[in-house]
């Protein structure tokens, strides 16, 4: 087949990437190597557009055992045990097909942790859905929320956390991002690398198809209107199947048979066995008559780009082969050994003998373009919104808006389609800061959590990604955990408009610098680009999903209020920031302004002193104030426990609306026991942190003094019924 | 006291049953479907969570597998068999239970903790409640709206074969307690021997306090006796 | 005669039966299951079984195009996910 | 003629298709759902919708009596839940 300039730009290639490719072949790529090319080049895979930035990011740490370039990040949490975890996107396939989409990201991620020798123990989301009044939106919620159960249910992995939003932005591009988590003994993690000459390489799992061929080009790709017409093939979810490839590949990995192990992931047996050779840099030589294939007459070129879920390739130490073949005979697995290493350095593909096509690794895994897209600062406008001279409205009402509104409404319809109880080491589930899990027949736990803060980073991408980091810490503090570490999926636009890669570069810059200060680095994570239609990109939506250690179970805390006639303590200051808060948008559709600043010296201070008060005791409920400020947080203190509160008024007060929803950063709410209250004033001054008193919990009514006084029954009601009513 | 628990291809609630068993002094076995013969035991269980994807009707396709010929020989012999969720459809597929799990009537995967109340203390799974208590249990799934024709409800009925219905916490049943359907509010049913019990809600899951409760507790103690 | 068939399709609403079908290359997890199990059942001239949906459908219309017209319709907008299935609308007795 | 037939059948396998329906007294919440939405989305003459399941299966089996028996034993055996559910099978060309 000849390959012309319309061949070239279907792979998704550009012109002068492939001049680059014959340079480097000195010689013209048949159609099977710029496939290959196609796959290992695009931004999904090769990372072209971010790498310059992304090696900003903070990897290291004292409890870091794998940073970014394996499967997933690895920490360390004592006693011989390891925390694998990553997140990853799934934002076209899930727009185009919402339950498969959904649930064939939940299954990818799973693999990215199970490769490397851990047992999947948590998973998590993060959905952002376009305005609720589009058209399209009610059955992408429900596709993509019973996707997601329909997976994680069905294989035996508890959903425990995540995030639901809705924003205009996502109107015609969806964000899906699925984050897994997994225990592993430290000195049994599993890597990519191969490593020595002639072991077989084996195919294990799912048979091959014609699915999602180039499905990892179509991630990089914006959408246009003929998207949807041109159906690409979208993969069908099996999770039976890989509840199959993970109880075997778990049990194959406990002696040391395995020398590699990748999961066929983007761009399937490509990306697969080019990674594991390239970082062993040593050759792999493939035979694709032997790859099990679910179709007739399927060409190399198929077999190479398909991307058929449950697939895993490992590299077997000699004499182990036996073995390991009644292991995945026991489950009813496939197992095929269809290469074998070699000192060539090529990935040589030979299909009835005949070499089909041959590239050296090193120019595929390494020589893949490097952008240093152009990128220009945000312009900040400064904007002071003075609420005097908006309509006026009532304390209460603003309140009732807000927590009757979509995105702060309690997520239980979304939730409770999650098994959150599956392997019965949930020790709080969604609807806290943090989810928290056991770790099985121990008395510690990790705490889970993600968040985004799209609107804030869209205003100006360094503070905003700066907060959701900071939230993201916050979340994990409250629950009574130590933060660790964090991965992060980076949902944007398109890189070749330099607004949009100034975003890219700023949030960048926001997270290392939140990440450097609080000692929280980033071990994994994932970059999505061209999110959008039509040259409209999506807000820049970073999303971070952080984990924290809870030494001893007995130790954590949630947010709802515990008993009646305790003090209310508000820690951090409150300035009334009020730009870029849900209290404008949600009551007068205003979303001008700056997000408030970020105060790492106080974040820092603040979060390591309420953890020390929890580690003491002196405090029974705990909850961060984020969007919504502090009349949201308190409300949701309430509304999980049935008691209310009485809020006092403080007496200088500039604007009621400011205090109460502002969204200041750094703060939390604690509720104190009477008997302890000295003691907690006494450390918070020893700390040199802020407080206030702000109130008493009361029985059954959620009161702001001289303002109003509602029964928590109502607050509940209020909060609960958007989706019921949607 | 020994127990079996019965793992198939996609068996997912099976370690979490074992915990529990273990927990509650059982002496536990794991049995492999594909096994044709049973340990000496004292109680099967068949557990929650999936089998075999249950891609064609919730525990079709387990009801299938070579072990099941066994189990029904225990059954037969007066073994106590336990089916929890995914086990209770088992059980169904068999006949070993009567009747069958629709799906839910909202159409969706339904997790959370729900109130049981206790019909019948007078049997070897239940003794350790009371008449009428109410447990608050956790459940998770699609398809645990009980069916049966009209004769075999009045049966139910007529011999007490009924275990729990789902209820509001003050033990009344009702539609808004009814979280997935069920005929009757029907959470567990036992067969006319009652040595057979099948269940929606999960017990295995509320006997550690630390998780949720402990109200699953009394359901292995009564085993115990 | 042509009266009469007028008056008989007055009488009896339209019924069509809709099968819905996986696309030829996409995953059938739910066929491949069903189909190890009945071979492992001993069906062994089996020789493939995929899974699909089928839907009964009646329709308030005399005339059989228009109601076929609604039925494809139907198909499109909600029963059958275009992207990975196929369908086919029969005209039931 | 004869062998020509013979010839015909020995080269292609039986196809057949099996519906799968609810029992006319068995609720069909799925139905009720798709039927609900089908009139909100402003098909108003639909009259009514039941769903069900599809199987489309392939024997190795010359003699069509045969292959029917051998595909009405797999609904009976594993295919349908004959408590709740009545099954049709036909033969497809
Ligand atoms: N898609 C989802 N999956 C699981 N849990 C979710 C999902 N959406 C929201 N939640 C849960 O709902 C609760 C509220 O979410 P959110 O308001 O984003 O929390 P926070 O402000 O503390 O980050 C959290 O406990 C979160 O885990
Ligand atoms: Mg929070």
């Amino acid at each position: 087949m000849k390959i012309t300039n319309e061949i070239i730009e279907k792979h998704g290639l550009k012109l002068d990437e492939y001049k680059t490719i014959q340079k480097l072949l000195k010689r013209n790529p048949n159609i099977l190597e710029l496939g290959i090319f196609s796959a290992m080049w695009n931004e999904h895979c090769s990372y072209k557009s971010s790498r310059i930035h992304l090696k900003k990011l903070p990897t290291k740490g004292k409890k870091v055992i794998q940073g970014p370039g394996e499967n997933a990040g690895v920490i360390d949490i004592g006693d011989n045990d390891a925390i694998v975890f990553k997140i990853e996107s799934h934002n076209h396939p899930s727009y185009i097909e919402p339950y498969q989409g959904a649930a064939t990201g939940v299954g990818g991620i799973l693999r990215d942790v199970f490769t490397m020798g851990a047992r999947p123990i948590a998973l998590l989301n993060s959905i952002h859905f376009g305005s609720t009044t589009h058209p399209k939106t009610k059955s992408l919620l429900n596709g993509v929320v019973s996707g997601i159960g329909g997976y994680g249910n069905c294989i035996g992995i508890p959903t425990v956390a995540g995030e639901t939003k809705f924003n205009e932005t996502y109107n015609e591009n969806i964000l899906v991002n699925a984050m897994a988590v997994g225990l592993a003994k430290k000195n049994k993690i599993f890597y990519s690398k191969a490593k020595g000459l002639n072991k077989a390489v084996v195919y294990v799992g799912s048979k091959t198809g014609r699915d999602g061929i180039h499905g990892a080009s179509m991630a990089s790709a914006e959408f246009d209107e003929n998207s949807e017409e041109k159906k690409p093939t979208v993969q069908v979810g099996d999770p039976f199947t890989e509840k199959l490839l993970l109880e075997a590949c778990l049990e194959l990995m406990k002696d040391d048979s395995i020398i590699a192990i990748q999961d066929m992931g983007a761009a399937g047996l490509t990306s697969s066995s080019v990674e594991m050779a390239s970082k062993g840099s040593l050759g792999i030589e493939l035979e694709l008559d032997k790859v099990p294939c679910r179709e007739d007459n399927m060409s190399p070129y198929e077999m190479m780009l398909s991307e058929s879920q449950e697939r895993m390739l490992i590299i077997l130490e000699d004499g182990k082969e036996h073995h390991a073949r009644k292991i995945f005979e026991k489950w009813d697995l496939d197992f095929v050994i269809i290469g074998k290493t070699n000192n060539s350095k090529n990935l040589t593909l030979k299909y009835n003998n005949k070499i089909e096509g041959e590239i050296p690794v090193e120019i595929l895994a390494t020589k893949a373009p490097i952008y240093d897209r152009k990128w220009v600062k945000k312009k900040v406008v400064q904007k002071k919104i003075a609420i005097k001279q908006l309509k006026k409205i009532k304390l209460e009402d603003a309140l009732i808006k807000i927590l009757s509104s979509p995105n702060h409404s309690n997520k239980s319809w979304v939730t409770d389609q999650y098994d959150q109880m599956v392997m019965c080491d949930t020790v709080q589930k969604s609807g806290s800061d943090a989810a928290v899990i056991r770790i099985h027949n121990t008395s510690k736990a990790i705490a889970v959590t993600v968040d985004s803060s799209a609107n804030y980073c869209k205003s100006f991408p360094l503070t905003g990604s700066k907060q959701v980091v900071c939230e993201n810490w916050r979340n994990l503090i409250s629950v009574g955990a130590n933060p660790i570490a964090i991965t992060n999926c980076l949902n944007f636009g398109n890189p070749e408009n330099k607004e949009i890669m100034g975003e890219f570069a700023e949030c960048i810059q926001g997270i290392k610098e939140a990440c450097e200060f609080l000692n929280f680095p980033v071990v994994s994570g994932n970059v999505s680009f061209y999110n959008g239609t039509n040259q409209k990109s999506i807000f820049p939506t970073p999303v971070i999903g952080g984990v924290g250690l809870i030494p001893d179970i007995s130790k954590t805390l949630n947010h709802y209020f515990k008993k009646e006639n305790s003090n209310i303590l508000l820690i951090g200051k409150t300035f009334g920031h009020i730009e870029q808060s849900c209290f404008l948008k949600e009551n007068f559709s205003i979303s001008e302004g700056l997000p408030p600043e970020i105060n790492l010296n106080n974040e820092k201070n603040n979060g390591e002193t309420v953890l020390q008060l929890i580690r003491k005791n002196l405090v029974t409920s705990v909850h961060d104030i984020s969007s919504g400020g502090l009349l949201v947080a308190l409300s949701e203190m309430s509304i999980g426990s049935n008691l209310g509160a009485k809020i006092y008024k403080p007496k200088k007060l500039t604007n009621k609306f400011e205090y109460f929803f502002g969204e200041d950063q750094g703060r939390y709410i604690v509720e104190v026991e009477k008997t302890d209250l000295e003691k907690v004033i006494k450390m918070l001054n020893d700390n040199e942190v802020y407080y206030e008193n702000i109130g008493k919990t009361q029985a059954k009514n959620f009161e702001v003094e001289s303002e109003f006084n509602i029964g928590v029954n109502d607050l509940f009601k209020i909060n609960n019924q958007w989706y019921n009513n949607y | 006291m020994r127990s079996s628990v019965i793992v198939f291809p996609g068996s997912n609630c099976d370690r979490d049953i074992a915990v529990a068993l273990e927990k509650m002094q059982f002496k536990n076995q794991m049995v492999w479907h594909k096994e044709t013969s049973l340990p000496k035991t004292d109680l099967i269980v068949i557990p929650g969570g999936f089998s075999y994807g249950d891609y064609l009707r919730s525990g079709a396709i387990a009801g299938k597998s070579l072990i099941i010929d066994e189990v029904i020989k225990f059954a037969k012999n007066g073994c106590l068999i336990l089916g929890i969720c995914n086990g209770f459809q088992i059980l169904t597929e068999t006949g070993l239970l009567k009747g069958t799990l629709l799906r839910n009537k909202n159409l969706k995967f339904i997790n959370k903790d729900v109130n049981i109340k206790v019909l019948n203390n007078k049997t070897q799974f239940t003794s350790k409640y009371r008449i009428n208590q109410v447990l608050n249990i956790n459940i998770a799934h699609n398809e645990g709206n009980y069916f049966t024709d009209s004769k075999h409800l009045q049966e139910l009925k007529n011999d007490n074969l009924i275990a729990f219905k789902y209820c509001d916490n003050k033990g009344n049943t009702n539609l808004e307690s009814n979280p997935n359907g069920a005929l009757d509010n029907i959470a567990g049913i036992f067969n006319s021997k009652k040595n057979i019990l099948g269940m929606m809600p999960h017990p295995e899951r509320m006997v550690d306090k630390f998780i949720s409760n402990d109200d699953g507790v009394n359901l292995f103690s009564s085993l115990l006796n | 005669m042509a009266k009469l068939f007028q008056l008989n399709l007055k009488k009896n609403k339209l019924k069509f039966s809709v099968t819905v079908t996986l696309k030829k290359d996409v995953l059938d997890p739910q066929g491949k299951v069903v189909e190890n199990t009945l071979k492992s059942m001993g069906m062994g001239n089996l020789k493939s079984i995929r899974q699909g949906k089928f839907f009964e459908i009646e329709v308030d219309e005399n005339d059989q195009k228009k109601a076929e017209e609604k039925v494809k319709v139907m198909c499109e907008k909600l029963l059958v996910n275009l992207i990975i299935e196929d369908f086919k609308i029969t005209k039931l007795i």
